[in-house]
């Protein structure tokens, strides 16, 4: 697949608010941060695995941000990929649950040391537990925006996942039971295009121009957009939400990423010097617009990353899961 | 008295009622048809899905996640096998998030032979499901267990699977669901969909009342002295007959219906095994990686020394399918004779 | 979905040779024979369940005639859905074959007694074993497109299904698999869109207007015909297998056929009044154009039927098969 | 000597050269990768498919079909339970059809735990396919029996499943390759790629020779005569190793390789047991509707009268998953303590 062509240019000036960049700013960078210092964890042998999201920072960060955020079904629900850390940390989550994660502790708040790094679970925030097996949360999210059309209210399922995991059959069965014609579903059903899977290009697998082809098949409302600048992000996915939040119909949203670090640990978790990367590239325009300084960018990325170091070094340290907690939870009762 | 799928749809009205269930789905589940063995006729909250069993098990994982009470349906259990994936993953989200969520799910599927219904109509799904961790697993062989234990399942936190053993839902049980008229021909009339056109049609439900069976626990169908058999579902009435019949040779046989198959009910073969010494399994999924293997696994692991003989399992053969001919589907999965001959070898064998 | 605006009139003079069209005819007034006695052989009690294709006939037979018969990649695969007896005696087959493993009998050339009516399986003419799980054909169909992309030739794999069973993912699957840049497969989707699955209308099941769209988002080449017609049935089939032997690229038809005794036994297997039927209106259009007189068509019909009630009663005494008989065939050494 | 990968490597770049191997494809089996454990570097025939794996189970059985000789990979067994009607299908397509078809396809996907994958990267399969009527499955604990039972895979005109015991993938064996060079650093330059850019690689295969282990047949790694262990797969060597240790306190275990799980080696087993009339069995799948449960039953079913104690299963916990921390992956499948404990408890049990 070529890119599209964007229609707005990197160039173009930053058409949201200054309070509202720099939170977005703030965000993105304090995910980059964290990220960061999960790879060093794994690195330096403090965890067995690594994947995430760095390069994912514009589009995840003001996704977080637009939620509807709470528990039941006049809240948003998020069915979330692995690469969503920007997503929770916008919604006002403390970054220091991800590295318990990745330290696989106790206190781990996502998994309790079960899980793999970033797969998050927040009931609180109908944030469904992110799953390993790929593209099963398209499967599962038409059940939650069923839930939410019927309750009534404006309450919105978002369900999240990467480009080669369309060739899933699951992919198909959400824009199937998303669009039904005696109940069309207050769904956005995303797809962050990074070009690969692992190690294979999207290049020679996708017969589709566009993701958002399939599902504009359906009649579902359909964009490909530019994921690596926030500004974009932030407007196609509120006019998005607002049109599944009014409607109670789907909608598609099919965001070109980045891959900052490979896929995962498994292949290296090194910084790729060819791909976009979408911070430096926001932080240009915004010194070049002067909403913020070199400097000012640089003290805010040194603070974050020095509280992970912190939050890291306090990680180190605390338990792992006993033993006999694996009877624990199996069934609902144990709670 | 009701029958087993009359029995199905009334604890569902009654959990439509009762229990807060939202959704009751699948295939040609809701209007006109009421699913394939009539069993959700008529109830308010039935609705027709595409044909997608994935979507199925993924709409009621996001219902349940959602705070709605799900009751899917899987047309057959033969085609429930392209879902293995979402079944574990329901079976272990609340483990894996460590408590965070859980899924009060229910997932309804008819099983087993006895309809000539060739390769894909004839599956059984007791050994593949009691390999899935999280879930809880019952079939019933009465109507009135039927009933009892769908109430029980509608009321839970934890996905439950169902069971129907589709040999038994035209078969009338020997007690009253309560609630239910005296009259079979009244019940038919309250909430049989008639045949032609439906559109007008609505059930009349009768009054129906609470009745649940707990899960993990087992029922003796017959007492004995000699022998016990434990089974469950189309089996389970070959084995009381088989019993009866045995007592006129002089065999005193004990029956267990194990209705839970997880968490089943222990307590219950141990004391009956410890009393008769020699144990027949039976069931009819495939014989190889069985769940009567399990069980007898745990009778020879804890029971070793109180056996008389081997403990023995009666399932089906280890086929790749169950053929349509006669000869074919009754030489592949345990028949009535088989049962009876099994029985009274056990009770007979000496080393 | 609505029906599309059909391009040739039921009243359009017939296009094709009076040969051809008496050849067409006769193969689907033999395969109407043949479901009919199936369906009688079931209420007789001589046969446990049926299902196949009365009211696909047009479609059915014209893309048997128009295989390339034989076995190997050098020829076309079918991978075929249950209703597809047309094709069947389109290639050749004796209807007798039908009637046996709808007797299950020992001697049933698809099964042995074993599968289902119309359930078939010709190696010989590389037809797949129908399979009882909907739409699994369109997960392995791409596999023997594969074979014979690389063995070269002419050969080509062509995949049926219903209407309600694109649902499932493997649909999707088929549409990935067959369009992938890299390796775009020689292969012939085909839909038979009766509107139906079992009892579930697909009116508010299908959010696409056409399935054929589905196909067209991967740059699929695909048509929706008139399937109930079986002159644009076979001028549409067979441009669409000319395309594929050339340009060795998938090809994809979604057909509009008729069900005409409801979905199989379960449902009654009664006559349906108010579905167009290929049969009669395809013979008014001969009987205008002169090509056949009523009497000769009476006739044809009479003599069908009469040798499949011939047929099926010598079936009717055939041996089941042997009870030892279930050891056969696991595994392929047994052969 | 090689490594498990390699050994597989080399058994696929002979099965292409010498046994029509057609296509060895999967997720990133192909070019730049190889394979996550490197399996499939090198290899002729290899592509990559869409992130599909009914897909790619589906294209086997197609190409299978089309008379090609497929290998397809599940790049983790954890990520094939979306598939078992297909492999359901492929196992009953030749008894179907009455032995119209059959398909020649195998299918090698790594297994079980140890390399603190968590929940979906430490999944066992074995018991979920022994269950599947129709294959042929193995699953090798050497480099040399990975070699030879996958080139009788190659051979088979029946679908086979290889299972590969990821924590043994990068364990060199103690046997030859025939053919392999005899320096582990030159067979590494040959076969295995470069770090970096691949794309002007190319491998240097040595010349290797025929070795075909036959499927079925168990292989006895250690002699004993007070107990007898049977294993297969990541427990193998640490039942092994459990042997040697309690020869040690005089305590003489005989120790089984089964490789073969479907068809296997029951007169090994029987013979055995016989002899000692103790037997453990031992697999990390979970223990509920377990393999090993299979081969207790067979066991105690025919060789009840020689038992001096009951047999015994170890196997995984029946938990929802394996969690990913240390302690929680230590306490959910055998180590190498909980094997030597439950072998020298076997030895010494008394009634
Ligand atoms: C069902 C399943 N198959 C295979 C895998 C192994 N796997 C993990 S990530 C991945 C690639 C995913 O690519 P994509 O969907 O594009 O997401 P990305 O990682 O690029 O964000 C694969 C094959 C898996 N996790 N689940
Ligand atoms: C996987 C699977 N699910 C369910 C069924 C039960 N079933 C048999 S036919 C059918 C409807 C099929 O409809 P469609 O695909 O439109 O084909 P048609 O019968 O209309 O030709 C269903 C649900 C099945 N055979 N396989
Ligand atoms: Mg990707
Ligand atoms: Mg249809």
């Amino acid at each position: 697949m070529s890119r599209p062509r964007l229609i707005k240019e990197a160039s173009a000036p930053l058409q949201l608010d200054k309070e509202l960049l720099l939170r977005i700013h703030d965000l993105m960078v304090k995910t980059r941060a964290l990220e960061e210092r999960l790879i060093q964890m794994y690195k330096q042998g403090h965890g067995y695995f690594w994947i995430g999201g760095p390069g994912e920072e514009a589009f995840n960060v003001p996704l977080g941000m637009l939620m509807k955020k709470g528990q039941g079904p006049a809240y948003d629900y998020l069915h979330a990929h692995y690469r969503q850390s920007g997503t929770i940390l916008a919604l006002g989550e403390e970054p220091i649950g991800a590295l318990r994660q990745m330290k696989n502790t106790a206190t781990d708040p996502y998994s309790g040391g079960r899980n793999f790094a970033g797969h998050f679970s927040l009931k609180k925030y109908n944030v469904a537990p992110v799953s390993s097996p790929i593209e099963v949360q398209y499967a599962v999210a038409p059940g939650t925006a069923m839930v939410q059309k019927r309750v009534g209210g404006d309450g919105i399922t978002i369900v999240t996942g990467g480009d080669a995991g369309t060739a899933e059959g699951d992919f198909a069965s959400c824009l199937v039971w998303s669009s039904r014609p005696v109940n069309p579903l207050p769904i956005l059903i995303i797809v962050t295009n990074n070009k690969w899977g692992i190690s294979t290009s999207g290049d020679g697998q996708h017969g589709e121009a566009r993701i958002s082809d399939r599902a504009k098949a359906f009649g579902i409302q359909a964009k490909t957009i530019n994921g690596n600048d926030p500004v974009e992000a932030y407007n196609e996915l509120k006019e998005a939400m607002e049109y599944v939040r009014k409607e109670r119909k789907p909608y598609f949203i099919e965001a070109l990423v980045s891959r900052l670090y490979g896929h995962s640990s498994a292949s290296g978790a090194n910084y790729v010097g060819d791909e976009v990367d979408c911070l430096k590239q926001f932080e240009a325009r915004l010194e070049q617009e002067g909403f913020m300084t070199r400097q000012q960018m640089d003290d805010l990325r040194n603070r974050y990353t020095e509280e992970l170091a912190a939050a890291a070094r306090q990680v180190r340290d605390e338990p792992q899961p006993d033993p006999d907690s694996i009877w624990k939870h199996i069934y609902a009762e144990d709670k | 008295m009701a029958n087993m799928a009359q029995a199905i749809r009334m604890a569902l009205h009654y959990a439509e009622e009762n229990l807060g269930v939202t959704d009751i789905f699948g295939e040609d589940v809701g209007m006109p048809l009421g699913g394939v063995f009539t069993c959700t006729q008529g109830l308010k909250t039935t609705w027709n899905t595409p044909l997608d069993e994935r979507g199925i098990i993924g709409a009621a994982m996001g219902i349940a996640m959602g705070g709605g009470r799900p009751v899917a349906e899987i047309q057959f259990c033969d085609y429930v096998y392209n879902t293995i994936d979402l079944l574990k993953l329901a079976g272990n989200t609340c483990w894996s998030t460590n408590g965070d969520w859980n899924m009060p799910m229910v997932v309804r599927t008819p099983v087993g032979s006895g309809i000539r219904g060739s390769i894909y109509h004839s599956h059984s799904f007791d050994a593949t499901m009691t390999h899935i961790p999280g879930w809880k697993v019952v079939m019933p062989s009465t109507p009135l267990d039927a009933y009892g234990l769908l109430i029980t399942a509608c009321k839970e936190q934890n996905p439950v699977m169902f069971l129907e053993p589709k040999a038994l839902l035209r078969v009338k049980g020997e007690e009253r669901i309560p609630g239910e008229p005296d009259d079979d021909r009244q019940l038919s009339k309250m909430i049989d969909a008639p045949l032609g056109d439906r559109t007008q049609w609505k059930p009349q439900w009768p009054t129906l009342e609470a009745y649940a069976v707990p899960f993990g626990k087992g029922k003796k169908v017959r007492e004995g002295s000699q022998l016990t058999v434990v089974s469950y579902g189309r089996t389970l009435p070959l084995c009381a007959k088989a019993a009866a019949a045995l007592a006129d040779e002089g065999i005193s046989a004990e029956v267990i219906d194990l209705r839970s198959l997880w968490p089943y009910d222990w307590e219950l073969i141990k004391e009956s095994v410890q009393k008769t010494g020699r144990v027949l399994f039976v069931n009819e999924d495939t014989e190889v990686t069985n769940f009567g293997e399990h069980l007898m696994r745990r009778t020879v692991e804890e029971l070793f020394y109180s056996l008389l003989a081997p403990p023995r399992l009666l399932a089906g053969k280890f086929l790749p399918g169950i053929g349509l001919a006669d000869s074919l589907e009754m030489a592949s999965v345990p028949q009535q004779g088989d049962i009876t001959a099994a029985m009274r070898s056990l009770a007979s064998e000496q080393p």
